[in-house]
């Protein structure tokens, strides 16, 4: 699992959104010093609560937003000093991302053909005769078959699960190497979200894709992906393969999160874990460790400073002073 | 109350901004006061007076920036000068008399078109293809279409003159004397209010009908409504606490921009009804070229909009705990 | 008194425009009320301007000397202010002792030809002039004395708003003053024995014409001043009997202006040929409603009769001034070389130049505004190309004053003489050093033979001798066509005698009837003469 | 939370049901056509039992949830069938009659608690309105005693009871949806209509109100029409659960059943479709193709298209009903024929 | 600044599609006019615009003239089989002034509203999507510029320009008027900046001019649309009053001089009626008819607000 080398790298990558007017601002810290990487052929999943900085990671990634700080390393070399747009044109022909609802991420007007056009246009990848041979090409991977009757249609034609593949199909048109999904699946009904996952395992598998699956449901990431990271109020607490830490999680935010998944092969209503306290606000987080405040283990220096990274195995490390051996 | 003070902030803002307006119109307009004046009188005034004049009306020589300091100290004193066309009279003196006619006649007939069409346009929404909105909907939507000072004279020419209801002019019958006291002298004054206000209601109820219909319906759709039914309360108290309470805000910034709109909009009332106020004053001061005289108006109207924003904000402070919070 | 004439009553006016009512009854004040013009202050004497008569009123005469150097006026004895104190010549010195202190109050401009004023008595008072000047004795009779007891008070005399004047007049009592509506109550203590009739003169507001033809027609008005449309069948035909209008055609000429330092209306033949051109019965009958009459060639008009001189008149007949003769006008045009060369219809220049034109005339002055359409009409009737364009009154005044327009429709002066309208068009010192054309100069032609007549005729008080100056200037203003006179101003005038009666009458014009003329204060002869027609008419309150 | 749940089979099955829907037919009149949203439902609900409504997006659970409480609105119209509540139709009700079941026997919880409380009233008025509208219910109560009656209510959903006169923006997701179940429980009603309580929050707030839910019901024994799509949560939470497809309900089991033998072949895949935390990772297929426009579905067995153990023709054409397949487990599928034969011949 | 922010009704999602799903009002231009007909209100309001753009559009040919101010006959006719609407107290052809006026209104109507939305989508959409102090400031103008009386300020312009006539009314309106297309195009932007497929289009690579130009505007052309026709009514009905008041060329032939000089002629009082009747109605009309299309527009991008078609009895 290590022998590949990253091929996406975040290094202390941290966000910052001021938000409010001139007169009173407030400082959102939706990120803080996040690391880790991406690999290709590797599915990375990011898990956390509503609001903890999941999408805001993906974003990053994506080059939506500007980083307050930290680094965004590319193939080895660090493109957040990429800037204009010719630079991030060639960041993004190898970084895509697919966005959590299908319904607003394809435009109402236009069509599913246009769609897919302007990547292949932008990124010079086809030309004339051959564009429409590559967009049958790109919905034939995504199984939307027989192209020619999507082409012409509007995103409300189509189901929320076709959406989604059409999304899809536009990320792989620019043959990126890094796909960044932002809960791909969450807005799909339950039917259909299984085809969605096992076609991006496919696409992992055949090019190998490296991905970011950013998700709310653990179950899924377990399912999905090959690491999974979990995310706490803007920090990532607790990082390792997925079965080792959906099976046997150690940072308490990770156990707490994983007892409150309703899970019915698990057995019916064993689960008694007493859950208090809310998400803290991101514009209140102080120095300290933000899950402190509902820690049913928490310690007087858990308040102060962020816990290190301790690293546990190869591949797994959590961020919690219960593992601090100092 | 930290968005009154927002709003305040933005009206200083606001009125800053129309005094320089103010300021700068007449620099920019051609004609000369004096000469115009002069020329009324057909040449028969001696050069050596109107020199003498120019002193007395008090045009400032001298660089612009000077004359605008000079310009703001004497609004802070409130001295808005002496209007050119009533010399010697203060601008002031001249707009008082029309100003109090105009809030009265324009707040009166805002607030019952304003009224009117918020409980019109409840009923439509809740009786959908009733009385209120098929009928009364389409009749409002078309007086408003009409221009109104055409409006206003039809009925001029046919309530007043050709029936003889209604006074043909003036706020008041001039066989009573102006006394607020006076029971005879204020039901006068409501007699000659109501078909210049009539007309104003008339032609500016459509709009607010239609705007609260229409939010009245989205909000009817909403699940709080749905639940307030299901709560079993009764029509009257899910109707006008839970819907319409909420359908209004949208209109009640409306309501406060037309502020501005209504008053200028006097005008033609004045005009039409031979009905005292600043509209016509307006009129006559730029035709004049009584620059004094026109500032102040227009500053006069400007404040007393900004003013209305600013109760109507208030309003809505109280009928929205969001913004409160916010 | 048992003169027989009822007593009491309001008399409703309506006169200018306004929308409400502002509290400032200074004689002084540039812009007055017109009432307070003659009903509060009333003047030395009144100007009738309907027989040329000057009556004496707060003088009993005056007298020129010999030189025409002094002019000294008998004051009336036995007048008062309406606050009980006595007016003698003491007041009337005062006065003008002001307007010479403060120029802004010299309304009348006397102090332009005035040297100094000296008492000679209480009741006498001598003005001396600098230099001859034979108007000088109407001018200074409308003086408006202000009481001396009251005024040497103030502060500052030119921003004093008078709202509770002290005055001799018939009306000069304000007993009500309220937002849309002014009453001007008769003065007790008036020193015309019994007069005036009437209780009060009431001015409610209107803000234009509209309402108070609508007011008019309510019967809401017993005396009106102001222009109304179709007058026969909007106003009078609603009670025959009682609603009356009579529309002197006395006021100042209404002038075609020409700016005779362009091409081609420098040239003489060209501007004879826009008086042929002219329409005068269509712009009288549909422009102004059939309101005026055309204005003869000299643009005297019906009220200077006596001083027409027969010869000019013949002059301008032979050159077909001021008829209607397009073909006259076309050939006028072709023979001066200007022709269609070009083939478009319209005529060019004698060299070959496109010529075409604006006709101005002031936005919203809309019996003008047809007038000038019909010209313009008239214009391109015979092939001249001319446009009409209707700019703001300010920009059409400064136009005109620049000398930045090709043809324009305007007023003129009008005065005691003739010669105020000639003056006022015709002399080159009006033309100012910053090449502003003042007074009515803005056809901007300007003649040496011109400056010495008009000199002439204030040099002298020889009535004869003015004739014949004024006899050389009418001849001159026909053959040069200076301007085209169009029509004597008509004075808007109606009277309702629903209740009150002793109104001038289109047969009993004994002087000028409407209730605002700023000529002239001739109106207070009105004032003091209308009265109930029987005691229930007015409802004694 | 200490005592666990009486199962449905300890509750009194053979009491009659508390609410019986017979052949519930629901229609939205909507410019392209006709949208029958529920189309011959039944199924019982008892006392004191949770019974779940599960299955896909737009499958009409609401629809069926809002035609038992009866606030469907135009352009929805019930179209057949009987809602009996207590022997009683409620689609027979007057407006009285219905105001009077309203909230105090019948109350119920929305999909999302944002929408479900008017953003400018605060908390306490909108509990007190629930109180005060049912003068015969709650007797006269006094503002004061209205107010400490809302004070209560938030005190048992577990919120500081200061908090009545907040509004709800300033409350946190979990809390508003608080609120709205305190609201539910304000009458002490029989039955408690679920639609989707926690869609909208997370996985931690999720199990804090399910627990919370669990534990009223515990002291208040009402029951529950429990609606959602997330399966788990539904097989952890119900007694008994329907799964209905396109306006239809194709099997009726207890939760158990459902969860670990499933008979229709809608649902057997569904429960194929959902990765689980514990057990083996088995690779998951999901379904193909989506859900039926509800215009034009398609005839026979509405799933046919998307199911590959269709049998030829019968499935096409003719439309299954539910039949009983196994002690309180029914289902519509032709398939399952053969299977109620087999179990008519074993037994 | 940011003031409330209210939902404008025409961008509400519309459910055409699905109820529960969340779908954009879809307004392609090939179904534009196939929608706009299919409801009631809008296509009446489209058959009646239709009329006078036609009248606009074909004046010459109607009633050829010169002058359509020419004093062609005797003054004050009552409509007759020669004169249609009969004559002017200046002997002018009513009808041929309405029908050339008819060409004046609506050209400085649609030329104003035209241009106040291309101001009010340059600045709003400028403001919505550049963001930051740009917006601030801009919002700022946007307020200021709604809140300050229009009418008074027009009257003010118009004094100051001089000279009067509808190119005049043009500038002065569309220089007043554009602030309040441009605050509902600026939320609109604000929301469609944030929308998903704005970020997809920015990591697909799409420059800026392109994502404005061909994602956001494209889906703002309901709204576009009904503030353009908003715009037009607006500048229609100020157009007439400010001529009425005095403040246009009076030598152009448009409805609201016509009714100048109907006022001035005082053709009520003189029964002359077909002065003052025929251009109040067809402002009436037109304004209807654009009201009209408006209601439609609203319908159709919000089916809420649709008439919901008969329940058959049960
Ligand atoms: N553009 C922005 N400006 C200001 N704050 C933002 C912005 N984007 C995100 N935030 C804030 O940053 C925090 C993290 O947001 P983010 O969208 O990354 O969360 P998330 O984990 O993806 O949540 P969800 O599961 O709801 O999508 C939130 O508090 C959010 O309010
Ligand atoms: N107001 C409406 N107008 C027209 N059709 C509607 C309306 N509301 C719902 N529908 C249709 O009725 C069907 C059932 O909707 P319903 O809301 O009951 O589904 P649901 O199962 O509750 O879905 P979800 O899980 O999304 O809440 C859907 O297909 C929907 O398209
Ligand atoms: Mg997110
Ligand atoms: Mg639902």
């Amino acid at each position: 699992m290590i022998a590949a080398k990253p091929i996406l790298e975040a290094q202390g990558l941290t966000k910052h959104f001021r938000t409010g007017g001139a007169v009173s601002q407030r400082v959102v810290k939706a990120l803080q010093d996040a690391s880790f990487q991406l690999y290709p052929g590797k599915v990375t999943a990011l898990v956390g609560e509503s609001g903890s900085g999941k999408s805001t990671t993906a974003r990053l990634l994506a080059r939506l937003y500007e980083p307050t700080a930290g680094q965004i390393i590319y193939a080895g070399r660090d493109t957040v000093e990429d800037k204009g747009r010719s630079k991030l044109l060639k960041y993004r022909s190898e970084v895509q991302m697919i966005f959590q609802d299908p319904f607003s991420s394809l435009n109402p007007v236009h069509s599913i053909s246009y769609h897919l056009k302007r990547p292949l246009q932008i990124h010079r990848k086809a030309q004339g005769r051959q564009m429409t041979e590559k967009v049958h090409d790109l919905l034939h991977t995504v199984a939307l078959t027989p192209p020619a009757d999507y082409t012409p249609k509007y995103p409300h034609q189509l189901s929320g699960g076709q959406r989604q593949r059409v999304a899809i199909a536009r990320a792989l048109a620019v043959e990126p190497k890094v796909i960044l999904a932002d809960e791909p699946i969450s807005m799909l009904d339950v039917s259909i979200r299984m085809g969605i996952l096992n076609l991006m395992a496919k696409l992992r598998d055949e090019q190998n894709l490296a991905f970011l699956y950013v998700t709310h449901d653990l179950a899924s990431a377990r399912y999905f992906a090959d690491e999974t990271m979990v995310m706490y109020a803007g920090h990532i607490v607790e990082s390792g393969g997925s079965e080792e830490l959906t099976q046997d999680p150690q940072h308490p935010y990770t156990q707490l999160l994983l007892s409150a998944v309703p899970d019915p092969a698990r057995g019916l209503r064993t689960q008694e874990t007493e859950i208090a306290g809310e998400v803290p606000s991101l514009s209140e987080v102080g120095e300290g460790c933000p899950f402190a405040a509902r820690c049913p283990h928490v310690m007087s220096r858990c308040r102060e400073a962020m816990p290190p990274v301790t690293r546990l195995s190869e591949t797994r490390w959590v961020r919690c002073y219960l593992f601090d051996e100092a | 109350m930290r968005f009154i003070l927002r709003r305040l902030g933005f009206y200083l803002i606001a009125l800053l901004v129309s005094v320089t307006l103010n300021f700068m119109i007449p620099r920019l307009m051609s004609g000369d006061p004096v000469q115009l004046m002069f020329a009324r009188f057909q040449g028969r005034m001696d050069p050596r007076a109107i020199e003498s004049l120019y002193e007395t009306f008090g045009f400032v020589q001298g660089p612009l920036h000077e004359q605008y300091f000079t310009y703001l100290s004497h609004l802070l004193q409130g001295d808005l000068g002496v209007s050119i066309a009533n010399f010697p009279i203060p601008v002031t003196e001249v707009i008082a008399v029309g100003l109090g006619w105009t809030l009265r006649l324009v707040g009166l007939a805002t607030v019952i078109a304003f009224s009117a069409g918020i409980f019109l346009g409840i009923r439509a929404a809740w009786r959908r293809g009733r009385f209120a909105d098929s009928v009364i909907l389409p009749i409002t939507g078309l007086l408003s279409a009409f221009p109104y000072f055409w409006l206003a004279m039809l009925v001029l020419y046919f309530f007043a003159l050709g029936l003889g209801w209604f006074p043909l002019g003036h706020a008041y019958s001039l066989d009573i004397h102006q006394d607020w006291s006076s029971p005879e002298y204020l039901s006068s004054v409501l007699h000659h209010m109501i078909l210049p206000a009539t007309t104003i209601v008339l032609t500016a109820i459509g709009g607010w009908m239609l705007g609260m219909r229409n939010n009245m319906i989205s909000v009817l759709s909403e699940d709080y409504i749905t639940m307030a039914q299901a709560k079993g309360l009764s029509d009257r108290r899910v109707m006008y606490t839970y819907a319409a309470r909420n359908a209004i805000l949208p209109s009640l910034t409306g309501f406060a921009m037309s502020l501005g709109f209504v008053l200028g909009g006097a005008l033609l009332t004045e005009i039409v009804f031979s009905y005292p106020g600043v509209g016509y004053t307006l009129l006559t001061a730029v035709n004049t070229r009584d620059y004094p005289l026109m500032q102040g108006v227009f500053l006069m109207i400007t404040v007393a909009v900004l003013v209305a924003n600013l109760l109507a904000d208030t309003m809505y402070v109280l009928l929205d705990p969001r913004v409160r919070a916010a | 008194q048992d003169d027989g004439i009822p007593r009491g009553g309001i008399v409703t006016v309506s006169h200018e425009a306004f929308s409400v009512v502002l509290r400032n009854f200074s004689p002084f004040a540039p812009t007055q009320n017109p009432a307070s013009q003659a009903f509060i202050y009333e003047p030395l004497m009144v100007w009738n301007e309907v027989d040329g008569e000057i009556i004496p009123w707060l003088a009993t005469g005056f007298v020129w000397s010999d030189d025409l150097l002094t002019l000294t006026f008998n004051i009336r004895e036995g007048v008062m202010w309406n606050d009980g104190e006595t007016f003698d010549a003491n007041d009337v010195l005062y006065t003008m002792n002001l307007t010479r202190e403060f120029p802004a109050l010299d309304r009348g401009a006397v102090w332009a030809f005035l040297d100094s004023v000296e008492l000679l008595d209480d009741y006498t008072i001598q003005f001396n002039l600098g230099e001859v000047y034979s108007l000088a004795d109407v001018l200074i009779a409308q003086t408006r004395p202000v009481p001396e007891h009251i005024w040497s008070e103030l502060d500052d005399p030119v921003t004093f708003v008078d709202d509770d004047p002290v005055a001799t007049g018939p009306f000069s009592v304000v007993c009500r003053l309220e937002d849309q509506v002014f009453e001007l109550c008769a003065n007790p203590l008036y020193w015309q024995e019994g007069r005036p009739y009437v209780d009060a003169i009431r001015y409610p507001a209107y803000p234009g014409n509209e309402q108070s033809t609508l007011a008019l027609i309510n019967g809401d008005i017993d005396w009106g001043g102001h222009f109304i449309p179709d007058v026969e069948t909007t106003y009078a035909a609603a009670d025959p009997d009682n609603f009356n209008f009579y529309y002197w055609p006395g006021g100042a000429t209404v002038n075609l202006y020409m700016n005779t330092t362009k091409a081609p209306y420098d040239d003489v033949a060209f501007r004879r040929a826009v008086s042929q051109a002219i329409d005068y019965n269509a712009v009288v009958n549909i422009g102004m409603y059939g309101y005026t009459i055309p204005s003869d060639p000299t643009g005297l008009g019906p009220r200077f009769e006596g001083w027409a001189s027969q010869e000019a008149l013949e002059r301008a007949a032979e050159l077909g001034l001021n008829e209607y003769a397009p073909s006259a006008a076309a050939a006028t045009l072709d023979e001066a070389g200007y022709l269609d060369v070009n083939g478009d219809g319209f005529r060019e220049l004698p060299n070959g130049d496109p010529m075409s034109m604006n006709v101005q005339v002031v936005n919203g002055w809309t019996d003008w505004v047809t007038s000038v359409q019909i010209i313009s009409q008239n214009l391109q009737d015979i092939g001249v190309n001319a446009q009409v364009v209707t700019p703001e009154f300010g920009e059409w005044l400064n136009n005109l004053q620049t000398g930045d327009y090709d043809i324009s429709i305007g007023w003129s002066s009008s005065g005691y003489t003739p010669w105020n309208y000639y003056r006022d068009s015709l002399d080159s010192s009006l033309l100012g050093a910053d090449n502003i054309a003042n007074a009515t100069s803005w056809s901007r032609w300007f003649s040496d033979d011109a400056d010495a007549l008009l000199a002439a005729f204030t040099a002298t008080a020889d009535p004869d001798e003015q004739f014949q100056v004024l006899s050389d200037l009418q001849m001159l203003f026909v053959e040069n066509v200076p301007l085209v006179p169009l029509f004597p101003g008509p004075t808007w005038y109606q009277w309702n005698t629903q209740q009150f009666t002793g109104f001038p009458t289109a047969d009993n014009y004994y002087t000028q009837g409407s209730p605002w003329s700023r000529d002239s204060n001739s109106r207070l002869l009105v004032a003091v003469n209308i009265h109930c027609i029987d005691d229930t008419a007015c409802g004694q309150e | 939370m200490t005592q666990p749940m009486p199962t449905f089979d300890q509750a009194r099955t053979d009491a009659e049901p508390l609410l019986s829907v017979r052949d519930l037919v629901v229609e939205y009149h909507t410019q392209r056509g006709l949208v029958r949203a529920a189309d011959h439902v039944s199924f019982d609900l008892h006392r004191n039992e949770v019974f779940g409504l599960a299955g896909e997006s737009g499958c009409g659970k609401s629809t069926v949830a809002h035609a038992i409480t009866r606030i469907l609105k135009p352009p929805a119209h019930i179209a057949g069938g009987q809602v009996l509540f207590d022997e009683v139709d409620v689609l027979k009700l007057n407006d009285d009659q219905l105001r009077d079941i309203r909230w105090r026997r019948i109350s119920i919880v929305f999909q999302s608690a944002m929408n479900a409380l008017s953003p400018v009233l605060t908390v306490g008025t909108q509990i007190a309105d629930a109180l005060q509208a049912h003068e015969n219910g709650t007797a006269q109560m006094t503002r004061r005693q209205v107010l400490d009656r809302a004070r209560e209510l938030l005190d048992l959903v577990g919120i500081d009871p200061d908090r009545v006169n907040s509004y709800p923006h300033q409350l946190s997701g979990g809390m508003r949806q608080r609120v709205v179940i305190a609201i539910a429980l304000a009458l002490n009603p029989e039955l408690i209509v679920m639609d989707e309580p926690t869609t909208a929050l997370d996985v931690v707030v999720q199990k804090q109100i399910m627990d919370q839910i669990r534990e009223l019901r515990n002291q208040f024994g009402f029951s529950i029409l429990f609606i959602s799509h997330d399966l788990s949560l539904m097989v952890e939470f119900s007694d008994r659960v329907g799964i209905m497809y396109a306006g239809e309900l194709v099997e009726v089991a207890p939760s158990q059943a459902i969860f670990n033998d499933p008979q229709h072949p809608y649902t057997v895949r569904l429960m194929n479709s959902f990765p689980t935390l514990s057990g083996p990772r088995v690779e998951l297929f999901g379904i193909p193709g989506s859900p039926p426009d509800l215009i034009t579905p398609p005839p026979g067995c509405r799933f046919h298209p998307r199911c590959d153990v269709a049998l030829a023709g019968r499935c096409q054409t003719e439309r299954p009903g539910l039949q009983p397949i196994g002690a309180r487990h029914m289902a519509a599928c032709h398939l399952l024929d053969d299977k109620i034969v087999n179990k008519e011949d074993a037994s | 600044m940011s003031t409330v922010e209210q939902p404008q009704t025409a961008v509400q999602p519309a459910g055409a599609t699905a109820a529960p799903q969340r779908a954009f009002p879809r307004l392609p231009l090939p179904n534009w006019l196939r929608s706009i007909l299919g409801n009631r209100k809008a296509a009446i309001g489209l058959v009646i615009l239709s009329f006078f753009v036609f009248v606009a559009v074909f004046a010459p040919l109607i009633a050829p003239t010169q002058n359509p101010n020419r004093m062609v006959a005797r003054p004050v006719q009552a409509p007759s089989a020669e004169y249609i609407l009969g004559t002017t107290r200046q002997g002018q052809d009513v009808f041929v002034q309405i029908v050339h006026g008819t060409q004046v209104s609506m050209a400085v109507g649609f030329t104003t509203g035209t241009v106040v939305m291309a101001i009010a989508i340059i600045i709003g959409i400028t403001a919505g999507y550049i963001g930051g102090i740009f917006d601030e400031l801009l919002s700022l103008a946007m307020n200021i510029v709604l809140i300050i009386p229009a009418l008074p300020l027009i009257i003010v312009v118009a004094g100051f320009i001089d000279r009067p006539g509808p190119l005049t009314i043009v500038v002065v309106l569309s220089l007043i008027s554009w602030a309040y297309g441009a605050r509902v195009l600026r939320a609109q932007t604000l929301t469609l900046r944030n929308s998903d497929f704005v970020a997809a289009a920015r990591v697909v690579g799409e420059p800026t001019w392109r994502i404005v130009l061909f994602e956001i505007l494209p889906n703002m052309t309901s709204l576009v649309v009904s503030s353009w026709i908003g715009a037009v009514l607006y500048a229609i009905l100020t157009q007439a009053s400010l001529e009425f008041i005095g403040l246009g060329d009076p030598n152009i032939s448009s409805w609201g001089t016509i009714l100048y000089w109907a006022q001035n002629n005082a053709a009520l009082l003189t029964n002359a009626w077909w002065t003052f009747i025929p251009p109040g109605v067809c402002i009436a009309l037109v304004g209807f008819s654009l009201t009209l299309i408006n209601y439609g527009i609203d319908e159709i991008t919000n089916p809420r607000l649709r008439r919901e078609p008969k329940v058959k009895a049960a």
